[in-house]
């Protein structure tokens, strides 16, 4: 009798809580999301399945000794997943669109304005009572208009771990939302004509200068950032094994092997901090609509730089490809080539939005050392 | 509270600032770069290289051409099998 | 000639022990059964070479610092390892089978008569003079009826570590006996006309069941046995990955890469647990003989079950199925499909066994759960 | 000891309960789910266009079957011979 | 402004230090010596990236908390990725010709002579005005002299973390320079007749033999020498898992996935040791000269052997196989095969010096453990 | 200083001994175990089946063989190709 009494004492439906109740539900509408929908899957499924698990009562696998948490304290809390993740990356990144048109940077740094603005908006969400962010947690909240994932969690994993789940949630959200967001501003933002506009096509870059382009970085970031060194560091070495040519085993472990196994445990760990206590606050609300905030202002900086530059330039440029430069590789290139076809048919603009995307993946990795350096 | 808006602000146009500076740096860098560095010509000699085998599967009628493209097929195939053979012949060892 | 001393007192031979030597021995026969018997050679090579690095005397490979115990610590004590071969166990087991035929879960569910027996047993081997099982040792031993290895790992890792290596040693070679100790008991209790039973083939199973059943059986165990979350939970997440095919490279990398590097480290770790002094006991014997049987009453309670399925429902099942229920997945229902064999030449009997065998991974999840809540 | 042997016995009825409750009520919920989610009866016809597929190897003699798979296989080989090539040729670069 | 004193205080122009820029300038001095001469671009690469980044002012990345940090305290201090390399190496060695002519051995066993006439050495160095080393770091320097990577880190992280960086640097560009170092010793001990001398065929081996060799070796391990069971012990298990054939998906994660991930790991984790304060010291100077000398010694010793061999014994062998004794895996035996085919067009020697090649292997790590014992 | 010397000397004689006597154990012990596990002579006949094999893309002109041959190309290609096939299918699902 006592051990029925026991058995019905470990239950879940015995010690079911609203909250986890909540978050359960949460998780499972992400998974919904990642499989329904395509949702940035390989990240919000496992994501999503975290967060179900963690909020399991009774079974603690977020709390020490389990393995949740363990996947937490050892890879995320000391920053080494999104900082892999990064290296994986850094190995599938093709640079050469953007050497090929170097001021495409300029638009990786334009759309980098979605972060900054977002950071004063962060704070003047203060003025609502109930909601107070510390800068720490600002700047966190900010890095989501990086449109960058890894970019975001080591950020959070290093200002605010307390907003990690949030923060994570929301910005892979808003990057699987990139189809829907961009659009809208992109056409408000141009004339059919300028959306219509040619770009010439690019020149091939020697193999010596794609060697040369991460230690370049490096060498400017060590000179100018270190800060962002832990991020830009692992991204560049990536890219140099990749671009080297002669580690290519390694190169192709780093693209496959270690970011695949990297991304499930970091997926499940970013998951588990999902729970009520935490996410079920007035400051998600606010990271929620911050998010969208940004990715909206970093859309329309990219377009409108891209519009300076065609004031300033001959070389006309399509304002459209200012709009992947908030990065979301590639999601944001491949709706910029599908708003170039729609006002031309024969407006292939892919390879040409491939350059200020990678642009905008280095942009807010610059962007996260800047706000570690003066919000850290 | 005032003083953390200012704050902030400051913050936002330094970072802005850092960016630009960072990357306006890095697009006269990138542009030396590609002077110091260009193209060799090679690379077009090279495509052209390619175009004929990438036209191979086209022109398979043609007699050299498919028979080069058949011998091909055969030495791949029959190492392949070779491959399989052998490891199957490790397996049952 | 003081070197010449110390380097002779660096030998092992200068600090033989008699049971470090019979250790090795151990691990060496466990090392030939994997190779010549193909004794599950995954598990038992590495186990087998782990029990004879351990046992190397002042090598120290399992003190603080060496590689085994790093490898145990980080892997084994916290329960990682055997949870991440769960989850890319997960990833490779198709329920279509199952889900074609919901019955077979009873089959899966009587096997596991064999664990509860089992614990009964354990307890009543006190009365031996000289064997002293608590009832955390006991239920960590009954889980060998399990017929799963990594179910037996994590809960002899949580309730019972010092018996971690017997457990093991006994859960894989008992899997690896399937063919031997199954078939006697399948026939002795079925009459031949029962094993020629025909079974109607299975109807397929729609995409969306296969992805919803995961998410059904983790929801379920979270409203009735939290307890169970850990292995169940990283089971589903992993079987989830498989069938939402949205997440394909995540999914091939918990089959392979994870699952191939974790079993080696496992492994190593697990066999390093194999000394002298925890292996050389009464206990061990003890192990040994309650591991056959609960193989053994496990078999023969799915086998009856099945018979009485068949009383009740008017759908003949062939009960030589019931034997699969205790798992060991593929083997037993290669076991079941041969006796079927010999009795019928044309008696397919293997796609109706994968389903009793996948639920009896089910099920002795569930009893492991069951376990860790009322003797943990 | 024999209050430990009474627990374990109520542990074992508790237990082989728990696990029965468990796996009939999914049985039943599995029930539920498939009938809710049948399976569309468009995998037959994924079979058959499949089972052509399969039969070629055999039919290999008839013409129109060989000639298709030699094409295939040189597309393949020649595929392979290229990404061959091309690899060898980015490691000597 | 004060932002602006801020971010200017963060930049790495403002806190440069001298030491650090030639760190720097050294790591990426390494990774063009990896990339264009193909200097073992494998581990070289990722230490000379290493290097570079652990020298980043203010980033702090091996650092507590930082990336190259966490990998090296778990991974380097521990023991654990040279350990799990030389796992990877034994599965990807091949020892039948090793097994077809076992008196190679002896050539393996001779050109350790370059590792203890080294430490010989480097105490001697004591009497120059300046240099300091004490036993253990006279034994990690001189094992350079085993021409052996994994061998050399494990050693040194035992006996002295200190030195790691330098001591790593020495063996893999010595290895890299084996084309340039070996051939004049190899032509100034051998007439060109001995160069002519052609070996008789190997013969086959059988499966059995070679499934039996890494256990035998690891018997005599454990009888004589248990310092060094760690070393050859992982060594063992990889090459059994190789040979047994039973474990063929274990093997290969070994040779790929565990391997080129852990090359990774412990290549950026050994170049965060290269920091001014352990590297631009007259020390590293007395390292790289003794690296040289160790190697050369090891040439000369193994090619004198062979020529002992052939006073002593009946059947000739070629005597500059010997060079290859020194392992350097396979770049060594290559250079065997070149100098005998200068010799004589016809003179094929790559599969005779795969032999003393392997044996190096078993000879350095032998050595390694001897060190441990004698010196540790 | 000296003493240290001695010392180093020491393990110097000692290393280069113990090397020697485990690498020399090891030598005889591979030749009994060879002796005791002697290659069978079925893998002559191994390499003999091979050989033809070996040889066959220069002989492809011979009927026999490179009928087999592509016999082996087209199954292997179509293979291939039905792999190919199936997972894409898989993933348009
Ligand atoms: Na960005
Ligand atoms: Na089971
Ligand atoms: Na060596």
């Amino acid at each position: 009798m006592e051990t029925l009494n026991t058995l019905w004492a470990t239950t879940g439906i015995a010690s079911l809580s609203f909250g986890a109740l909540v978050m359960i539900v949460v998780g499972l509408l992400l998974i919904y999301l990642a499989i329904v929908h395509k949702f940035e899957p390989l990240l919000l499924l496992p994501i999503g399945f975290g967060a179900v698990l963690t909020n399991i009562p009774l079974a603690g696998m977020n709390e020490a000794g389990g393995v949740l948490y363990t996947l937490y304290s050892s890879g995320v809390a000391t920053g080494l997943f999104p900082l892999l993740i990064f290296l994986g990356v850094g190995a599938m990144t093709d640079f050469s669109a953007l050497l090929a048109n170097p001021r495409m940077l300029l638009l990786g740094a334009a759309a980098q304005f979605g972060i900054f603005a977002t950071l004063v908006g962060a704070v003047a969400l203060n003025l609502v009572p109930g909601v107070e962010f510390t800068i720490q947690q600002a700047a966190a909240i900010a890095i989501i208009g990086g449109a960058d994932g890894p970019t975001a969690i080591y950020l959070s994993s290093q200002l605010a771990p307390e907003l990690l789940g949030a923060i994570a949630v929301a910005a892979y959200s808003y990057m699987a939302l990139v189809p829907v967001l961009q659009p809208p501003i992109m056409r408000l933002l141009t004339t059919k004509k300028e959306r219509e506009i040619k770009m010439v096509q690019l020149k091939p870059v020697s193999k010596r200068a794609r060697i040369l382009f991460p230690l370049m970085v490096l060498i400017l970031t060590f000179l100018l950032l270190p800060t962002a060194a832990p991020l830009i560091g692992m991204f560049c070495f990536g890219n140099l094994m990749r671009e080297s040519g002669v580690v290519d085993r390694l190169s192709k472990a780093a693209q496959n092997e270690l970011i695949n196994l990297v991304t499930i445990f970091l997926g499940l760990a970013v998951g588990a901090q999902l729970t009520a206590g935490s996410f079920l606050t007035v400051q998600t609300l606010g990271i929620l609509l911050l998010g969208a905030f940004a990715f909206c202002l970093g859309t329309a900086a990219g377009v409108l730089m891209a519009k300076l530059m065609n004031l300033v330039s001959k070389q006309e440029i399509n304002p459209l490809i200012g709009a992947a430069g908030v990065s979301a590789v590639p999601m944001a290139a491949r709706v910029v080539n599908q708003e170039g076809l729609r006002a031309n048919q024969h407006n292939f603009l892919l390879m040409h939005a491939m350059g200020p995307n990678v642009a905008g993946v280095l942009g807010s990795a610059v962007a996260a050392g800047i706000l570690l350096a003066l919000a850290g | 509270m005032s003083d953390l808006f200012a704050d902030t602000f400051e913050i936002m146009l330094a970072g802005m600032g850092g960016v630009f500076i960072f990357l306006i740096l890095l697009t006269f860098a990138v542009g030396l770069l590609t002077k110091l560095c260009p193209e060799i010509t090679a690379p077009k000699g090279g495509v052209d290289a390619q175009t004929p085998a990438k036209e191979t599967p086209n022109v398979a009628s043609s007699d050299n051409a498919s028979a080069a493209a058949k011998l091909a097929a055969v030495t791949v195939a029959v190492q392949k099998y070779r491959q399989a053979r052998g490891s199957a012949a490790d397996q049952q060892e």
